[in-house]
């Protein structure tokens, strides 16, 4: 994700290469702005990662009251990923799917904060977080009322045949997909706005003055320049979205269960631990090899 | 900016059915449909002093794992960007898996290894893994800021004797701040919505989220709703407080008429 | 998307201003340029030059007034519909494209697909070749510029609005670039709009020059025009230098008008008189004055002024003296380092003299002293 | 050694002290709702007061029990590793007590400091397959899982087969994602008994809940969530627990609990002492307390549970006469003869049953 | 933090390099400024300039090469601790600040606590009184250049460096801010080194003027030397213009030097000529040239040219005349408009005259051509 640092956007000088490290202590200040993160994370998420690992590669046969012995079964990830591929399929393709629908609203959203607002910008910051304090469950409980089967909405869409008679929102993949949109746009939009934010004014004027439509404007100058916030908002969207279970607890159906849901019951209802840590471990791995493929994509001369 | 107040509609749209609901009188603690109109959830808000404890607790975790986290993650953030230095790769790796690990994962591996130290689960066993699954999140957003930041402002404070602290504190920290209070917004409704890691690690304290979600096991008490929107409220006022106290200052001390910049321009 | 076929018409700005809160940029400004015509716009800093540009180019919505381009009112026009390319005060390069892409930009937002050959041709017109795969930051200051107007050159726009263009570049390279520009101007027959703080360019290269102040406009004609006989005090010591020596006109004689100063007697062509009573600035250039060291050597019919040189100085070109008067002011002098002139060095005694045919006459308010654009060794401080 | 030591502890490897002589302290962990709250203080809750005021031992009283899976998941590292949990008194579902008792990870109690609970105890609740001899778990609240529906929606269902195949209950019916409560119903409809059941028994049984999920008949397996949706129609008909029902039948009498004529499921949340108690004694002395009819008439005219306490019903007549004639709070005869307890697992049973449940319920 | 009291001494470059990749920017330079002294860098765009004033203001490291300042070796030391301040090209004005911040930024870094005084007295001295509130972005471009200037000013440094610190200013302006740089100069004793493209300014107020060409210097002295005797053909077409015919020594007798060109015979005191054999270009300023009408009114001992007229050009102060020679190539003729001269207009015939004394001669490449600073109705296309 350095590689968001040198994506070739952004004003001027990111172009340039970092500045020669300096002699004496400037070298090591890197490492000291990093240490106390790092040591962090590494102390409270990678030990205990490490013992997941050596989980996921226990004899399946063990169980809580005799013990796991290691016995490097690497044949768990295989079995776990038979077992559960529509699962794994399903996040991935809820989560792509909400990806969008937040990227259509969450940009205009984005954009309007940062360049439209004036002054407001910060209240009109804090309306797009402050949804988050209300509880998770309250609102998704809130969400099913609005879904509800015989709810404004859904008569609404009856009577204009968006819907069939019998048709409903709640508890389909529509609803789930709503509901991932919802709970994770947040966390598009905030690095958005940031960089959005920095967006010069002036080379908007130059690109219309240079026969650009807003459109195209929007196209060949805004998105490349935001191009560092939208990467990192869709990222902040996209992994948790996939990892997500709740919403498709609650607003779908098992139809809709998502590869969230499996490891939550493996390792809270089934207690199969190999099982879990190995899914936990190829979700982790999947969603790291779109995040790279995606940011191949997007531009970026060094990935990690 | 049309297609904006849509969106913002949108996010709204449960709260004011949470709104809406605050001013409930269920007709049993397990329904969650209009009733009746009351304002005596408002006038106790608290429905048990557990649920406001509660609340006061996770506002409590909120901020101080919203500074730690906030913190840790710009200083990584600014490393991450400025310099280059062996094990970046690493690094970055690191900075990465917390947010692609599902909750559960990292709740019940923290939760074996603060059990396995003989860590007292509690309050500051939350705000530790609270820190460890913000820092992520604070990274990525400043980085997005930071990356193609004008250097030359820098440099030009450095001219004007500015040390490195000090233009970090007046030039560069101030044109960051953006991406640190988007960051810091984030840091704090993770924080403060946070129900998985934190059931693991709580021991018996219990947060917001935790009273909720036990409470939703036997129908949700409407002062849950209250909470919801007082928060919210809370939250906008604060800010509009503030907004308004700046403009003001501000009025008072601009001598000529000075208007804002380029009102009038298009897009 | 627009008519760029179609021959624009002339350039019209009817009652144009614009207010930013209290403070007004631009103030009804009303002016005319003709279609293909090379428009250079002098004024002070911040007086309201690149406000006006930018309502042209459709950056700045106007607080009231019009643009007119022929019969078209484009003042609500959104920028990409009109046929107007700007050269920004500050460049507005794109940072995440590299020169290439920069210049090739309005080409390829009007659909253009082959742009290889136009913008290789465009940057080695500003002499950027060999840059096309830089980013902006990797360029300096004059190279940006130079970008800049290649990008909007490219365009071959109805107008074109240039805000300083050429003021990062050294003398050289300056000059170059005005001959690419003014023949660019006249072979495809552009409305060229400039804005510049360099007078030898305005002189050399406008049509027309209008001389703006805190945002009006103070006189517009031939460069020429404005320079031999400036309409106010502020015209003449903004375009060129002037020294204007505060008098009363005390009588005329049909072809002349007499001038007191400072106990001297003065007279000036009528003709060349902006008004004919009351207080007065009698005005001449500092070039139109001779130095020569007594009042014998003038010739006849020219009037003069003695006084102490207080400053000689040096520019090249020529040699810049001033001369201090019996009443305390001192007058600015050039003379031509032709090699023929002779020299005088600080606290020599000289006349100056000139014709009375290169003077000229501007209304003066009460109170107002002489005026002469300021030298080196006499600080100015914060008066302007 | 890598992997895992065992779970399994023994009375003799993890020996718990009792400092109840020296502190009068208790830490109480409940599921939310489910301790009587004064209805006009809602900081108050007047058993438990009583309690206190009686016997000066301080309780700290947490909800945080929201489910067994989540409460097992959060007690699990420290009760393997025998370590306290800071929990003196914990409240969990039969089953779970029986995992926990299997584990060796509760205290057993001192039948001499419950005289209330030898005396009053209903008899159904006694010597229930996983502690035989009634030291181990005590019941708090116990229910009924059966059918329930909305009466303005579709019309009376009577049976488990009626509520997995009727075809105007299409897509709007729920069944609980708790394994015991829905395959004991599943089990009895198919003349099965839950309490004695083979593996192929269960299979069959899995079967036709697995037909009924691919018809779309159900529309989703939840845990207390269907009771908002049942109340507003959305689900019409479900498998839910009696003491919502009862709730949402006080405003709304459209909504009913129905015991299937197969048999409905009985469970109970029970009271655990779990291994590192420090306080036993207090634990057994609040234990006893509950087991006063007085106050467990008290407690059961909020709870609304089935009130596993003989002779509160007596002492509810003088509360509230209409709660004391409910048959969901006070069952007769006849109801709790058809309520059966699902029966204890091992833990390869426990493992192989849930997987094969969890297949069918989506995860 | 620096030790502002005790004087710096000279600034000293030694061996500075610079090079970006694979481009040397800065090319192997080393030059001394004395203490106090006013010193210009003049050079083409891009020729490292900025580069250079980075290095010594410590915002570059230099690839190699030392920065002294007095005998202390400052190339390493952090910017925030050598006592330079630097007005930057692109202003880098602080765009979250005010005005008022902005230039009280390093007074406060500095930590003194009463700046109102200090900052509102430099505001009023770049004429911004009243704009204390506003934010950069609400500024015109040369307000904002003014404000960079009264950021640097304001901290009294060692060494000033300023990179065309009013390249955005109107002519008037410009010479006021002139005078008032001049004027804190010597009155603090600031060592200034100077980036400008306006060369009356350079010539004005400069020491000692260095011209950079392509990373290195060419020519380094006072003005008036460089002006008058310039070393090289660069050196004399970039201060100033000059005609340069090509031709071929001859021969010289002691104290002239005998040149051949295009069939001509002329020639040059030796004192005044950069080689005395082989091919050589024998260069006249414009100014040094006078036009007549015919051969016999050139004055004794002076020489010509002889042509046709082709182009006049007014520029106010002066008159640009072209002379198209026998052989084809344009000669630069400026007369002043002194209001004595004959006036020309192109197809006369004519006489361009100078004093050889006035003439100087540098050396030539075979097969170079004569060189003239181009001129308006002249294309030069891309070759520099
Ligand atoms: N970051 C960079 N990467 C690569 N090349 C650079 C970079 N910065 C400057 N250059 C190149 O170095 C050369 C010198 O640049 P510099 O800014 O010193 O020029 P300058 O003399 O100040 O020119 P100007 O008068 O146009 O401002 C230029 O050719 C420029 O393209
Ligand atoms: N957004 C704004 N808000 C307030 N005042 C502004 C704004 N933009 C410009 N001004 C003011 O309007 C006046 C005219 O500005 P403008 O940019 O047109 O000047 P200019 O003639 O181009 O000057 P310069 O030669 O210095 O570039 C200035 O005094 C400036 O301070
Ligand atoms: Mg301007
Ligand atoms: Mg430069």
């Amino acid at each position: 994700m350095s590689a968001l640092a040198h994506v070739p956007t952004g004003s001027g000088q990111s172009a340039s290469p970092p500045p020669a490290a300096r002699p004496g202590r400037h070298r090591l200040l890197p490492y000291l702005l990093l240490l106390p993160g790092a040591a962090w994370l590494f102390l409270f998420f990678a030990v205990p990662l490490l013992q997941l690992a050596a989980a996921s590669l226990y004899d399946p046969d063990g169980s809580l009251s005799t013990g796991y012995a290691l016995t490097w079964a690497f044949g768990n990830y295989p079995t776990a990923l038979q077992a559960y591929w529509p699962q794994f399929g399903r996040s991935f393709l809820y989560a792509g799917i909400a990806l969008v629908l937040a990227l259509l609203m969450g940009y205009p959203l984005a954009y309007a904060i940062a360049q439209k607002a004036g002054r407001w910008k910060n209240l009109l910051l804090v309306c797009v977080i402050a949804p988050m304090f209300t509880s998770f469950l309250v609102r998704t409980l809130a969400w099913k009322t609005i879904l509800s089967d015989n709810g404004w909405l859904v008569g609404l869409l009856r009577d204009v045949h968006l819907l069939g008679p019998d048709g409903r929102l709640l508890a389909t993949p529509v609803a789930v997909v709503l509901g991932l949109t919802y709970n994770f746009l947040p966390f598009l939009v905030l690095p958005l706005y940031a960089s959005l934010e920095r967006l010069d004014y002036r080379l908007l004027e130059a690109s219309s003055d240079l026969y650009a439509s807003p459109l195209k404007t929007f196209r060949r100058v805004t998105l490349p320049v935001s191009m560092p916030g939208l990467i990192a908002g869709t990222l902040l969207f996209f992994i948790p979205a996939t990892g997500d279970y709740i919403n498709a607890e609650l607003l779908g159906t098992p139809n809709q269960y998502m590869i969230g849901n499996v490891i939550d019951s493996a390792f809270l209802v089934r207690l199969d631990y190999p099982q879990g840590a190995a899914l936990s471990f190829l979700l982790m791995s999947a969603i790291l090899a779109v995040v790279f493929v995606y940011l191949r994509r997007a531009g970026t001369e060094e990935v990690l | 900016m049309g297609v904006a107040l849509l969106v913002l509609g949108y996010l709204f749209l449960p709260i004011a059915v949470v709104a809406a609901l605050s001013f409930n009188r269920p007709s049993s603690r397990l329904s969650y449909d209009f009733n009746e109109f009351t304002l005596d959830n408002w006038r106790n808000p608290c429905a048990t002093s557990d649920m406001c404890d509660a609340v006061l607790r996770s506002v409590q975790i909120g901020f101080i794992s919203t500074v730690a986290a906030t913190a840790l993650g710009t200083l990584m953030a600014f490393a991450l960007v400025r310099h280059r230095f062996r094990g970046r790769s690493g690094l970055n790796v690191l900075i990465f898996l917390p947010m692609a690990t599902p909750e559960l994962v990292m709740g019940t591996s923290l939760l074996a290894l603060f059990v396995a130290g003989g860590v007292p689960l509690g309050f500051w066993t939350i705000v530790i893994a609270h820190v460890m699954f913000c820092v992520s999140f604070v990274v990525v957003t400043v980085k997005a800021r930071l990356a193609g930041m004008d250097r030359r402002l820098e440099e030009a404070a450095m001219d004007l004797y500015a040390s490195e602290w000090q233009t970090f504190r007046r030039i560069t920290l101030p044109l960051v701040l953006p991406g640190i209070v988007a960051a810091a917004l984030l840091a704090f409704s993770l924080s403060f919505d946070d129900f998985i890691i934190t059931n693991f690690n709580s021991g018996t304290t219990v947060t917001f989220p935790m009273y909720v979600w036990g409470a939703a096991q036997r129908g949700i008490p409407p002062q849950v709703n209250v909470i919801g929107t007082a928060m919210f409220l809370v939250a906008l006022l604060l800010v509009l407080a503030s907004s308004l106290r700046g403009r003001q200052a501000r009025r008072a001390a601009v001598t000529a008429a000075v208007p804002s910049p380029r009102a009038s321009t298009r897009s | 998307m627009m008519a760029r076929e179609t021959p624009a018409g002339d350039l019209r700005l009817a009652n144009l201003t614009k207010t930013f809160g209290a403070f007004t940029a631009v103030d009804d400004l009303s002016l005319t340029i003709p279609q293909g015509s090379f428009f250079a716009l002098l004024g002070a800093s911040g007086c309201g030059k690149t406000t006006t540009l930018r309502m042209i180019a459709g950056l700045e919505e106007p607080t009231s007034g019009q643009v007119l381009l022929g019969d078209r009112d484009i003042a609500r026009l959104r920028p990409y519909k009109r046929p107007v390319n700007t050269v920004f005060q500050s460049y507005a390069l794109f940072p995440h494209l590299d020169i290439f892409e920069n210049v090739a930009f309005g080409l390829r937002r009007r659909g253009i697909r082959s742009v290889d050959q136009q913008v290789r041709q465009m940057l080695s017109l500003v002499q950027l070749d060999g840059y096309e795969r830089r980013r902006p930051a990797q360029l300096s200051g004059g190279q940006q510029q130079r970008v800049a107007l290649a990008r909007a050159l490219i365009n071959h726009p109805q107008v074109l609005l240039l805000d300083e263009p050429l003021g990062a570049l050294d003398l050289k390279l300056r000059r170059q670039m005005q001959i690419e520009l003014k023949r660019i101007q006249t072979e495809v027959g552009i409305t060229f709009v400039h804005v510049t703080h360099d007078q030898e360019e305005a002189m050399t290269m406008a049509d027309t020059v209008a001389v703006m102040n805190a945002g009006r406009i103070e006189q517009l004609g031939p460069p020429a025009e404005i320079y031999e006989f400036p309409a106010t005090a502020f015209v003449a010591n903004f375009l060129g230098q002037s020294n204007l020596i505060a008098g009363e006109v005390t009588g005329g004689n049909g072809n002349d008008i007499l001038v007191t100063a400072h106990g001297g007697r003065f007279s000036v062509p009528a003709a060349r008189a902006r008004t004919n009573r009351g207080p007065v600035h009698l005005g001449v250039r500092p070039e139109k004055l001779h130095l020569v060291a007594g009042a014998g050597q003038v010739p006849a019919g020219c009037q003069y002024l003695e006084g102490t040189i207080s400053d000689a100085s040096y520019v090249g070109v020529s040699t810049q003296y001033l001369l201090r008067t019996g009443w305390g002011t001192e007058v600015s002098v050039f003379v031509a380092n032709s090699g023929a002139q002779q020299r005088f060095v600080p606290g020599n005694r000289a006349v100056a003299y000139w014709d009375p045919r290169h003077a000229f006459l501007l209304g003066r308010r009460a109170g107002d002293d002489d005026r002469t654009t300021p030298v080196l060794d006499e600080p100015v401080g914060a008066s302007s | 050694g890598c992997g895992t030591k065992g779970a399994q502890q023994t009375e003799a490897g993890c020996v718990s002290e009792d400092l109840s002589g020296t502190e009068k302290k208790l830490a109480f962990s409940n599921w939310p709702q489910y301790m009587d709250v004064d209805e006009d203080n809602n900081a108050k809750r007047p058993s438990l007061d009583g309690f206190v005021s009686k016997t000066g031992i301080q309780v700290t009283y947490t909800e945080d029990v929201n489910d067994n899976n989540e409460f097992f998941g959060k007690v699990q590292n420290q009760l393997a590793a025998c370590q306290s949990t800071g929990r003196d008194v914990m409240v969990l579902t039969d089953w779970m007590a029986a995992r926990m008792i299997r584990l060796g990870w509760l205290q057993k109690l001192d039948k001499a400091k419950l005289p209330n609970v030898e005396a009053n105890l209903l008899p159904s609740l006694r010597n229930r397959p996983f502690d035989v001899d009634n030291h181990l778990a005590v019941p708090w609240q116990s229910g009924l899982a059966g059918l329930a529906y909305n009466g303005r929606v579709t019309s009376e269902i009577r049976t488990v087969d009626e509520l997995l195949t009727r075809p105007d209950l299409k897509g709007k019916v729920t069944a609980l994602t708790e394994m015991r409560d829905t395959m004991g119903l599943l089990l009895m409809s198919n003349g099965h008994n839950p309490s004695d059941f083979t593996a192929n028994q269960f299979d069959d049984a899995l079967n036709k809940l697995k037909k009924a999920v691919s018809s779309g008949q159900i529309r989703r397996f939840t845990g207390n969530d269907y009771a908002p949706d049942l109340a507003k129609g959305d689900i019409a008909a479900c498998i839910g627990w009696s003491g919502d029902i009862v709730q949402l039948g006080f405003d709304d009498e459209q909504i009913k609990f129905v015991v299937p004529e197969s048999g409905a499921t009985l469970w109970s949340d029970n009271m655990l002492v779990p291994n590192r108690a420090t306080h036993k004694a207090n634990a057994e002395e609040l234990i006893n307390y509950y087991y006063d009819p007085a106050v467990a008439a008290q407690l059961a005219a909020y709870v609304n549970y089935i009130c596993p306490v003989q002779g509160a019903q007596a002492e509810m007549e003088k509360i509230d006469p209409e709660l004391a004639a409910n048959p969901l709070i006070f069952p007769d005869e006849a109801m709790l003869s058809k309520a059966r307890v699902f029966m204890a697992l091992d833990e390869k049973q426990e493992r192989e049953y849930e997987t094969k449940f969890q297949q069918v319920i989506g995860a």
